[in-house]
């Protein structure tokens, strides 16, 4: 099937989860996310696929959760202060090792904010949002193919780890239309899921937990998380490039703000400024090898967010001393989004 | 003995009002104003008891009575 | 090639329904599209208006600080946006709701269209959206009109196809207004830029 | 002749971004009516929640504090444990008080915080595009019940009015609605007296006001006030459920 | 002579770590043979909450998923939809279903989920220390009411099997006590028949025990057990609430 | 009043709240930290404070919002989980810029894990756990004194910055007894706060909200709050040092930890290892000054933490390249805490 | 004719099982064992009826009933 | 001078009242104390045991991992703990529950006390603690007998303080019994460390 449709990011999301598989969403309405879960209203019962609205965020990480101890492909979405709601669930799906996707299309905040888009939940997404010091793989699409194809990947992340996966977006990425090519699942080899509980029909008891309390108990258990984590850094990395071979500047930016980067970056091409672009897709995994090869043939970097200054830090940590690393940051809102050509200035002033 | 005045640039074109006063003395005009509405109008007022039900029925606080 | 146009109007002038149709006609053609839609917190009311770029090759930003095109089908947005299109672009403007001559620009074309009367000549006022498309594709030459009309298919929701012959002929009807003002030979052709 | 109606001084001379008819325009009327009958405007502290009364500031000429979906009755709770001696409301909608919210009111209620609770069901996220509430109609479609609401999946509408009224602390929780003359007189009546108990601080008062979202309905604004007779007080019944004098 | 009492299979053969004369332990047991008469021990999931009943997969031989606190009815629902076919029942303390995972308890149960709730109400949070729950009765000392539950401030005890008795989704809702040998045969009747309505798919099913916490009550096993009769069953009466066998 | 009375850190919390001037209290009951309102439910009703149980941590950091709202000094307490909970109201609470105390005595994760001492909740406290893009001031107790005093500090903070504040111990901290010298509230010199809503009373209308949707404004807001994490890292960076002036190893380490690391040092001397001890006790604003000189000087780090890495990164940052900076973890749990003896073995190795 | 066996290892002391017994057969022995309980016994039990009132009651199953 | 001693039993038998009795007394010397009980998710039952470290300088860290006097109140403890004294250390042990013998070291003095015999003799068996904290106390010589007896009134609630005569006899058998034992003079007194 190549026939391109022509859909929004949040339904190529929608789509890319039942073309994984997934049967059982949990949600609560938020925008800009709802078309989410409407879609998945509509077509799930054709597909005898259980749709809870739950009665807040809180309830429905706690429905995906229990789904996903059952073994089975689960998902949620919600938008940034729902997803501040699901913290504490996060944390206890991350403890207990439970695959499932978390769909987050962020929007402007501090507190109620607004609905603009907005990149102010890195820190969140990646450095953990939710209590214990646990990590869970971030995926940032930047176009409408990404949010379906991304959205299975996520799915076979998630079980291949045994993890929570997020999908960071906002509602330029789930709010705007493009073609869609609606790939099939891609077949690969992932493990039983031997742990899911279903009746122990005999056989040994299982429990899911994140209770751990003999002696040394939950310190390796922490170790083996952690070393879990390592795996993913030198695994699953993603990363895009354009125009980095011989660039002397280095844009990096990711999702939403990385498509109006990449115009800008045109322009300055255009203008006959060497300068490339670096589009971290997974977050975290943070894709450190490549961006230092990056960063370090360019010399320089510039980093540009949706916020006041977050990815930057891992930028800062990945390139090390030797590469200087300018911040260019749109905090989010009401007509705050920045265009191409706001964004090809800023790179004028490197020069 | 009563009168109205509709705010043109408050109503919304609803229609509530129209229903709700028992002479049945409010209507909608059908020329869009500037914000899309089609706002109401009570031409002929001589029944008007002035027993603000339109009033208060009006969501948007878009008539005034007199009495 | 690289077309972007912005198209804005108030609720309810099908300014997004607008946006739409021009997107699938592109993809019909085989072109690469994005169509990125203003999103408030209420979504009724207020002003609506939508992006689409139209390239050949990566369509890189949704987002257009300065549109080659622009479409206002109010005075509100024609003065809120007026002054974003790119010298040598061209603003089509609504002239029944809109003053044309209140956009003091003379690096663009201006091109005043009286869609509201258009539309009810052709006997239905909602069709001002297809007026002001007619007269895009006409003085762009982005898609063909045979696209459009093959597009209505797709963009329009099954139960409103019957007024798919209404659409064309409001269509057809504003790029025949639009030539007339400006032949498509003239300089808004410079509206093609190198993605 | 004099003016015989006007605008209350509580409520702000200005225009609403309420779909027209709404009856959230309404409500804030009545709500700015009792404040300004019982003088209490310059001691009140609305709370406002999340959804299309998300402007309460906007409309009300009071203090206002914002809060969190569906936790006004929480944020209500520390402004009046912080501020006894002033008048304090929330307003909030189904999706607020009935879903996410439903842990902090029933324990504000249960509480006998002494606040005023006017809770406006739509049977609907407005706000948000009309997603299924636990208030909509078995049957209701919605933008997440494109099918109607299931009963057997989505359980039954949540009667707020009657299951508060079982609460201890609860003073006062009735129903009313505005869709025509004599239900919106009843509801002046009952808003005013909810208010009144605060003002003597007998304790939790709450009021459900039946209102209609034509937007999200899918019908004209006409339509949509008829729906309130015709399918909303039919489940919803109209009615005082709690009325405790002597808490 | 023959062996006329036996532990439930269900019921692992291990010492528990709970305090001398805690009922949570006999409510164990008495879960623990309804699974065995109704033969679901093998395809039952049973959901943990947070509390002193946290090591539920210590005790029953059953799969057990764990919860986050007071969220149990919102796992139970996530593992049910996705295997219908299995037993699913949470058990819950008070300060867990009463307080923070209020909405989660009333949702569930509005939806009716087809799961049953074992609701422990020993008037306390027993496993932080002896808090003041949404249960805790009026006058009784806790370690957040040194003074002794103040209606005016805290609100009264909240009856949740009433409560919930009030909501649609909700098949069987009753309150039993195990602190005599009556009331024991009692509990056990009505836990079998709550579970008999989920096996039989008729909703969610819901039962209350009244439960010691000698601990935290402060006082010997035999004076707590005591309690139960004299001071709990008159504010928490013993009953069927609901009984909808044609839900 | 200089006698010393010998109280727990969770207790000396409490008195110091009460010295600060507090009187209203909001918090759900959960270890290691329940001592605080055990104790305030005794003692505000002698001062006719308002004590308040809530429902759930959620309900009690939006009835902190409400209180502090309306002006007056009010505070919330809780551990990890619960905290995790709380982020939601805290980015709200950040958003309309209300001040508060909240007080996080964090325990072992991820999900319920355990009750043992942790500093898994580094990243939380400090990069923002909730959505939007905000920081709050964290300080990091290590003594009963502390408790005390910072408590007290916490509360002057809140009103200057009209921000939360969060501080961060741990079982250690909060069950363990010490002498405190119950000093009196330090007089400081603190702004009106006529933001506060109180009833309009004829005047202008107050609002506390963070939803700004006018064009630009959310942009500007978030830019000036950014403003005001500078000036905080101008002004409230605090830390302290021992042994640091000769060394040629700096351990740094918060909390807990640090008062082993500090007996682990002292062991180090006695060995005759030139080490020293650099404690950051505002860990936002992390004293990056302080730290850069006295990194500097050693020439080379030991970061010591309670969990798999986390400061570190942000002493990285710091320090730069020229440093180098190793790191020990002890991921938390029962029997995990680790001895000042163990500690010295790991700081020998770098020798 | 029943019998009963309390074990040792099991048994708190509560003494709820000494009220539960009809026939009052049941006592706790006033020795602290190594956990710090004062066990159960039963030390003659002609009457006992095997009626299983105190294992029913036992909150930590610790009476088997003979019978 | 530093001294840190560990104390442990099972619930019940006073272990934390004595590592506070301890610490008060110190305080009472103007002495830097900081005491750190164990902490278990349940709070009942089971082991409990404290860390009381006794300063005239900094106390350092509240977790000691080889305390230089280890008290223990049951076999339990002893088998867990007994290995953890520092060498040069003393480690004193309940020879009512717990048999000194089992503990194989030489580096450390080994002193067993029958407190549960010697409290049940003083007519209060609740008093082991007390005796225990006597042995230790005339053992190291930590803090004076007479401030252990003032710090009685602190450490023990207001209803308590008629148990207060009882108390000080158990801590004064326990402390006699001890000397009995070893003579305070005996090497016991390495225990001293520096700071
Ligand atoms: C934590 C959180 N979840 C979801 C939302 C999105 N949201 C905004 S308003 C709303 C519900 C609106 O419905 P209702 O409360 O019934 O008010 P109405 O608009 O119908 O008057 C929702 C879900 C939010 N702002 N915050
Ligand atoms: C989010 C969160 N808040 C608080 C706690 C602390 N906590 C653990 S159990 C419990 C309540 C126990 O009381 P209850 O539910 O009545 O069970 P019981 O121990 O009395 O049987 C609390 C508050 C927690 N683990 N998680
Ligand atoms: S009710 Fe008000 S808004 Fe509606 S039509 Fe009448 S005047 Fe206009
Ligand atoms: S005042 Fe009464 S009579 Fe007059 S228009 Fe209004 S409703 Fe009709
Ligand atoms: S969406 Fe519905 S509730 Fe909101 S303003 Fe419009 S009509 Fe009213
Ligand atoms: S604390 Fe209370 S509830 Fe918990 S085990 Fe002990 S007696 Fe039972
Ligand atoms: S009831 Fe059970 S535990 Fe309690 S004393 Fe009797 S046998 Fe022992
Ligand atoms: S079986 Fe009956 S009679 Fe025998 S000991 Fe038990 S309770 Fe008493
Ligand atoms: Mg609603
Ligand atoms: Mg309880």
């Amino acid at each position: 099937m190549s026939k391109r449709l022509f859909v929004k990011g949040n339904e190529a999301a929608a789509m890319g989860a039942i073309e994984a598989g997934c049967r059982y969403y949990f949600g609560y309405p938020i925008t800009p996310q709802s078309d989410i879960p409407e879609y998945l209203s509509r077509e799930f019962p054709k597909l005898s696929g259980e749709f809870i609205q739950a009665e807040s965020e809180v309830a429905a990480i706690n429905m995906l959760l229990g789904a996903s101890a059952c073994g089975v492909r689960a998902m949620t979405s919600s938008s940034s202060p729902g997803i501040s709601l699901k913290q504490e669930g996060i944390s206890y799906m991350a403890g207990a090792e439970l695959p499932g996707v978390i769909i987050n299309i962020s929007r402007s905040g501090p507190g109620l904010g607004g609905i603009d888009a907005s990149q102010s939940d890195y820190f969140q997404s990646v450095k953990g949002g939710g209590h214990g010091g646990y990590r869970i793989i971030v995926l940032a699409p930047n176009s409408v193919q990404e949010m379906y194809d991304l959205t299975m990947h996520a799915f076979d992340l998630a079980d291949l780890y045994r993890t929570p996966v997020m999908l960071l977006g906002d509602s330029v990425i789930g709010q705007m239309k493009e073609a869609l090519v609606p790939n099939p699942r891609p077949v690969r080899e992932l493990p039983e899921k031997g742990w899911a509980v279903r009746g122990k029909g005999g056989g040994e008891q299982r429990v899911v937990k994140s209770l751990f309390l003999g002696d040394g108990e939950l310190e390796a258990h922490n170790w083996h998380l952690h070393a879990k984590y390592q795996v993913m850094k030198e695994r699953e990395c993603l990363s895009e490039e354009y125009q980095t071979a011989d660039a002397t500047l280095l844009v990096t930016a990711f999702g939403s703000v990385a498509r109006i980067a990449h115009t800008a970056v045109t322009m300055a091409r255009e203008a006959g400024l060497k300068v490339g672009l670096f589009r971290p897709i997974t977050l975290f995994p943070f894709p450190e090898e490549a961006l230092a090869a990056a960063a370090g043939r360019a010399g320089r970097v510039l980093d540009i967010e949706l916020n006041t200054g977050q990815m930057v830090e891992d930028v800062r940590l990945t390139v090390g001393a030797g590469v200087p690393v300018s911040f260019y940051g749109r905090p989010p809102g009401a007509g705050s989004l920045p265009s191409p050509e706001e964004l090809f200035e800023v790179i004028k002033k490197q020069f | 003995m009563g009168r109205i005045e509709i705010d043109e640039l408050r109503c919304k074109g609803c229609g509530i009002c129209t229903i709700a006063c028992p002479k049945k003395l409010i209507t909608l005009c059908d020329k869009v104003n500037h914000q899309g509405y089609t706002p109401a109008e009570a031409p002929c007022q001589e029944l008007c008891t002035g027993c603000a039900l339109c009033a208060e029925i009006c969501p948007d606080v878009a008539i005034t009575v007199f009495k | 090639m690289r077309y972007d146009v912005l198209i804005a109007g108030f609720g309810g002038q099908g300014v997004l329904l607008a946006g739409n149709l021009l997107s699938y006609a592109a993809l019909d053609e085989g072109k690469n599209v994005c169509y990125f839609p203003s999103y408030g917190v209420e979504k009724r009311g207020g002003t609506a208006n939508c992006t689409v770029v139209i390239a050949d090759g990566a369509v890189g930003s949704p987002v257009v600080g300065s549109p080659s095109a622009l479409i206002v089908l109010n005075q509100g947005s024609l003065e809120r946006h007026g002054m974003q299109v790119r010298p040598g672009g061209v603003c089509i403007v609504n002239s029944s709701l809109a003053d044309a001559a209140t956009l003091q620009r003379d690096d663009i074309d201006i091109v005043p269209v009286a869609m509201n009367e258009i539309a009810s000549d052709l006997g239905d006022p909602r069709m001002v959206n297809m007026v002001a498309l007619g007269a895009y594709v006409a003085l762009t030459g982005v898609v063909s009109l045979a696209s459009l009309a093959d597009a209505l298919k797709e963009a329009l929701p099954e139960r409103n196809h019957r007024f798919i012959p209404a659409n064309l002929r409001a269509i057809e009807t504003g790029a025949q207004v639009a030539r007339s003002i400006l032949p498509v030979a003239g300089k808004s052709n410079n509206r093609q830029e190198k993605a | 002749m004099q003016q015989v109606f006007t605008r209350p001084r509580s409520l702000k001379d200005v225009s609403t971004h309420f779909c027209p008819g709404c009856h959230h325009g309404t409500i804030h009327r009545l709500v700015a009516e009792a404040l300004d009958q019982f003088g209490v405007q310059d001691r009140t502290i609305g709370v406002a929640s999340v959804g299309c009364s998300v402007f309460l500031y906007g409309y009300f000429d009071i203090d206002v504090v914002e809060s969190p979906h569906g936790r006004a009755p929480a944020v209500a709770t520390g402004v009046k444990r912080a501020r006894p001696d002033n008048f304090v409301f929330t307003y909030q909608g189904d999706g607020d008080l009935a879903a996410i919210g439903t842990a902090e009111i029933i324990h504000a209620a249960n509480r006998g915080e002494d606040i005023t609770v006017i809770f406006v069901n739509n049977t609907t996220y407005g706000m948000t595009g009309g997603q299924m509430a636990p208030t909509t109609l078995v049957g209701q479609k919605t933008s997440t019940s494109p099918y109607g609401r299931d009963k057997a999946k989505d359980g039954s509408p949540i009667r707020m009015a009657e299951l508060l009224a079982q609460l201890g602390g609860v003073a006062f929780s009735a129903r009313v609605a505005v869709d025509s003359p004599k239900h919106l007189m009843e509801a002046k009546k009952e808003i005013k007296r909810a208010f009144r108990y605060q003002v003597e601080g007998k304790g939790f008062s709450f009021v459900e006001v039946l209102s209609s979202c034509p937007t999200n309905w899918g019908v004209s604004p006409l339509a949509a006030n008829a729906r309130i007779q015709e399918e909303l007080i039919p489940y919803f019944p109209l009615g005082v459920f709690k009325n405790d004098e002597n808490l």
